[in-house]
């Protein structure tokens, strides 16, 4: 055990991974000799040699389209993306290809690969930089997509991630990256990707939450347990494959249900799990599913981010609305 | 790094012009590879047929490109990969992908994809299965295995990025990688001067670096000598090589296609002769291998073969409804499989 | 007024507005001389000159991301990409540049652009030839989404969207190029974007849909009718901006709610719509939100693809079951 | 097309080593040329402090790289476009940017995007530009117009797709357009050995069929040569050129950057002297045309310039809620407005 945050985590994932499996071979922009633009690559080159860890020219569609190839024959490819937005080039080999080659070929061919890379805003950075993809990768069947929200959860889902024989899009909110310590096993262990944590118990409303936003939501919580309402707060962790059985048992209990993401509000995540609550535990909603989110518009620079991303207090102000709302949505006598 | 004239070792009408270039094959070799243009070119006419039918959806004609398919091909070890684009059939063939299998993928069904380890099945969005090509000879160097892959494209899927990037990456890492591009001279309707001002394809090659060689696609011995060639070297760590195959689709672009909206009857006229198999059946005629009747005995055996495929083919069943949920994770996930129950329920008319 | 069929209507708009309007240019694979993959273009090259319709290279990409420099520079460019599946190369371009332009420039430059593509299934083609967007763009601020289910709305959507100052991406569904024919007038018009039209009365239940499918939901809600179910049908016909004003309220006069597409579930286009439904008219419904759509999976090969394209009788199927529920979910005594 | 040699006009020590090729500028004009790079110099000095000050959330400076971006900008016409990708600072002040605007971009406020009409903004992600670039010098053809459109991009970014594509795009439709390449040897930490096996990046033009050429980046009279031509040419019908302008980031390649990371203090040594701005000097004094004593007033001048604008932008008001809503369409869409109604009722402490 040892303290780390949540880079540290995550580079000690891939290192275990390395030393573990030959196959697991680490790629992308300036991760070799740098490192990596945060750090989560530093010294692998140096200790698994250049072959297993290497720089690559600039282009994110060969990055990822070359880690289905190495898959393909028989390597384990965890492929990095510097920052959000620079998915977008790489989108289509995702959608045509990683997701695809498993339906593709009825089964014969699996793609074990993953895809890191940094999530979500709130770091003052310039445009694309900040910005919440669950909703681009959610959407396409056969790819899983995790989220973790600590440096346990980090290290345990990305070794779930390197070996799961399905193509994993990992991704790490930067905001968190160097946000706090926390005790790290030293040796293996893996977090389950598909499930899904309550990490605070409440009875009065639902929210769920994750990544650097669960933060802020278990302050959010802080400050409505002390005016007397009690927020049972998920940690989603997993965007695809969902965690419905965790989420609708807790909104069965509370009858109340929020989601808090960062992502814009329109064909957003939060429509998935605001939908999902409605159908899945109508009968007990005591009043409307409430989706706390980002404005339809594009993250604006970084001075005028604050009016962009939700704080504590933003937060515990709408959750507090739902939390209050009178409850006579004809729930229970269903 | 480009070479300025295309490599032709055999002229249009069979004969040979560079002796000295013809890779060392025994006649019975060069005679199983005519052999296996021939089964390319049946099978060709066959699935055209059938897809006029209405046994096939679609169908990508294949008609004049044997050479630049059969020829690479060959020239390939067992164990190296085939990364193809989707009108490769007379190189998926070589390397031991069933015609049925072929049928069944433009029969839309899901069968379709049954092809062999070291060959890619056939996909779609153009350009994107070049990188595929470079990763897996990435993973061949990280492995310390020597085997090569060979990759295919068309002359408009140079214009791609995946195209550009996948070649810069094969040049940055030293990928044994053989990437073919099959010049047939058009994507769909827009000309091959109208896809590039680059004089050549070949020389598509200089921006990553790279070794690039314009070749007569139509010439089988060119082909076979390029490939074998470009292989070698990439086998023994030279790293990889761009060969341009200028070759002519003598068909429409897919079966439906009414390629006189963009090309004269006269165009295609005046490539006809210039084709492969003509070509080579020539040569191995004025070498005294060959004769007519055997040309025509053979074409009519894998014409029968083909069809024998495509009965057998269209025995399979169809997909099953559990089989749609079976293969988008290795295992089905919770909400998935709800999907499915319901759907089967529907289908039961068991609904509550 | 003649009678014509979908893209026909397309190919009306696009003469159209390239005779009153030099700025308007058309390009893309395939769309000159052979008047593009499915005939939208036919006649324009000849008609308007090979300076303002013309073929391009293969490249996605480049196709939307030179649309953007025209648009910088003074034209009003219509770029076609030939098959749904293939925006993702392009997908960078839109969501990098197309769509924010204008707010990366504070409203100094706005992207007066159109990117036309096929859209949807059920025309038993090969891979990534039947795919629904909505999501993938619908989610992308900045941009306008729209999908015509007739010829009418088809050219008047489509002159509407080439006048707009705003990016539009219109989507043409496959399925209804050639279906049927319908009185178009031969002059100018234009249907307004971001308004969806209630196109078949009923009080029972609304139901959403839009394109090919919304002609399955109508032969659905004749099924039913036929039961003595009356249900209210709605063309959306904008993905973004959504007409959340019509939508509601015809849920708070009926109750029941279904949207019915093509695209897969989870972090589909319905989740938005039941997601609003559920916020906005959560005291009104008598039943959850019904979502009927595609299996979450990779669109099958054609043979299969009937197990995944619902029908009307799998959709009626669906819309009785949201129609008959008991009606306790506390609604209207809210 | 791609020309054999380093295009290099005046050696390191400010030496003209070939007058047959200087362009003819008066006394007055290359003083004008040298004077705009020791502007950028001094506002790229004074920007790195406002970084180390915390008054920028980040910067990537351009020391070095002044001749590269000076002498095309200096070449243009009045009415050409430039397309910049993100560290053109000497090229955006000759084309009219307000240093007040960089400042303000790279200080994270909403109000730094207030380009000239024919200067596009900054914009992150790499090669996305070389498109929109292409796009205009269409748009310049089908219009009539005789205007044409420079780009900028990085060593890195020859490697992306898009790169590549309107490459391609720009030979195909003989836009009229140069292309410059900041060759300046990394790409964050990858240094331009690996980011391609081509020997030039010139030389990717090749791969479009366009001419391309290799300049001494740091050659500030060798740079607007080749741009003139290169831009005298495309406007004259003669379509577009790639040019390689080879230059070195004396800098980190961002503000926060360790650059000892990933290269030797020896070897930023070794290029220090080669840079623009000495030479260029060298050659006006040896010329009689200037003197340290000016250089000297100068730098301070425009290093006093520099911070004024800097007081300037400070004093700009920050982005008002309002302003978020009003920019993501032409009108505002009503759920927008809703949800900007709902933040103001928060903020004003109103919430129902
Ligand atoms: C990314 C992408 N864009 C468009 C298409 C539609 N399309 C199918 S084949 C084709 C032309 C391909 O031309 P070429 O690469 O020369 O290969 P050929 O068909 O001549 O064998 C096009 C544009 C596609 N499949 N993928
Ligand atoms: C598509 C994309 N991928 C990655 C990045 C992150 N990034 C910013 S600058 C840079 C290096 C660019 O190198 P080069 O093109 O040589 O330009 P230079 O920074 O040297 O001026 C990278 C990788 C980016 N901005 N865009
Ligand atoms: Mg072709
Ligand atoms: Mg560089």
């Amino acid at each position: 055990m040892a303290e780390m945050n949540l880079i540290t985590a995550i580079n000690h994932a891939l290192d275990l991974a390395m030393a573990q499996d030959e196959r697991v071979v680490v790629f992308g922009e300036d991760v070799g000799v740098m490192g990596g633009a945060f750090g989560a690559t530093a010294g692998l080159q140096a200790e698994h040699g250049e072959k297993r860890c290497f720089d690559t020219p600039l282009a994110e569609s060969a990055i990822v389209g070359t880690a289905v190839g190495m898959a393909l024959n028989g390597l384990r490819p965890v492929a990095e993306i510097q920052h959000p937005g620079f998915i977008f080039p790489a989108l289509d080999q995702i959608v045509s290809h990683a997701a695809r080659m498993r339906s593709r070929t009825r089964g014969r061919r699996s793609l074990p690969m993953v895809i890191r890379l940094p999530h979500g805003g709130g770091i003052r950075a310039v445009e694309l930089h900040s910005e919440s993809l669950e909703t681009f990768l959610g959407h396409i069947p056969g790819l899983k997509v995790v989220v973790p929200s600590s440096p346990y959860d980090a290290k345990g889902l990305l070794l779930a991630a390197i070996r799961d024989d399905d193509p994993v899009v990992f991704l790490e909110p930067t905001k968190l990256y160097r946000a706090f310590n926390q005790e790290v096993p030293d040796g293996d262990y893996s977090v389950p990707i598909g499930r899904a944590k309550v990490v605070r118990p409440g009875t009065d409303l639902t929210v769920v939450s994750w990544g650097a936003y669960l933060h802020e939501v278990l302050k959010a919580a802080e400050i409505l347990h002390e005016e007397g309402i009690g927020a049972e707060v998920i940690d989603l962790r997993t965007i695809n494959p969902l965690d419905r059985e965790t989420i609708l048992a807790s909104v069965k209990k509370t009858g109340r249900f929020a989601v808090v993401h960062e992502a814009a509000k329109s064909f957003g995540p939060g429509a998935e799990l605001a939908a999902l609550v409605a159908e899945g535990a109508f009968r007990y909603l005591k009043a409307p599913p409430m989706r706390l989110t980002g404005l339809d518009i594009t993250i604006p620079p970084a001075r005028a981010e604050h009016h962009y991303f939700l704080d504590a207090r933003r937060i515990a102000e709408g959750l507090r609305r739902t939390a209050t709302q009178k409850g006579t949505g004809g729930t229970l006598h269903g | 790094m480009v070479s300025e004239e295309m490599l032709q070792i055999m002229d249009e009408r069979g004969t040979v012009l560079r002796p000295d270039l013809v890779p060392a094959l025994s006649d019975v070799e060069w005679l199983g590879l005519y052999k296996a243009m021939v089964r390319a070119r049946a099978a060709d006419d066959r699935l055209q047929e059938a897809q006029r039918e209405g046994r096939l959806l679609i169908y990508p004609p294949n008609t004049g490109q044997e050479a630049a398919q059969v020829g690479p091909a060959a020239a390939m070890g067992e164990r190296d990969w085939l990364v193809p684009s989707f009108r490769e059939l007379g190189a998926y063939l070589y390397r031991g992908v069933d015609l049925a299998t072929i049928f069944l993928y433009w029969a839309g069904f899901d069968l379709g994809s049954r092809f062999p380890e070291r060959v890619l099945p056939i996909t779609v969005p153009i350009g994107t299965q070049m990188p595929h090509a470079v990763g897996i000879a990435m993973a061949s160097s990280i492995k310390g295995e020597d085997t090569v892959t060979v990759a295919y494209i068309g002359d408009g899927g140079t214009s791609t990025g995946d195209f550009s990037e996948a070649l810069n990456f094969a040049g940055v890492f030293n990928a044994p990688v053989v990437f073919i591009v099959q010049n047939n001279q058009y994507s769909i309707s827009v000309p091959r001067l109208k896809q590039t001002r680059a004089e050549t394809l070949a020389q598509k090659a200089v921006a990553a670096g790279i070794p690039g060689m314009q070749v007569d696609g139509n010439d089988l011995i060119a082909m076979y000598a390029a490939a074998q060639q470009a292989i070698a070297r990439a086998r023994l760590g030279g790293g990889p090589t761009l060969i341009e195959a200028c070759t002519y689709r003598l068909s429409p672009h897919i079966t439906v296609d009414k390629h006189t909206r963009y090309r004269r009857e006269s165009e295609v006229a005046e490539w006809r002769p210039r084709e492969p198999l003509r070509r080579m059946k020539a040569y191995l005629m004025g070498r005294g291998l060959w004769s007519e009747e055997q040309d025509a005995a053979l074409y009519a055996d894998y014409s029968a073969a083909a069809l024998e495929a495509f009965r057998k083919a269209e025995a399979e069943g169809e997909l099953k409804p559990e089989d749609l949920v079976k293969h988008t994770y290795k295992e089905i996930p919770a909400h998935l499989r709800e999907q499915y129950e319901e759907y089967v329920r529907f289908l039961e008319g068991e609904v509550e």
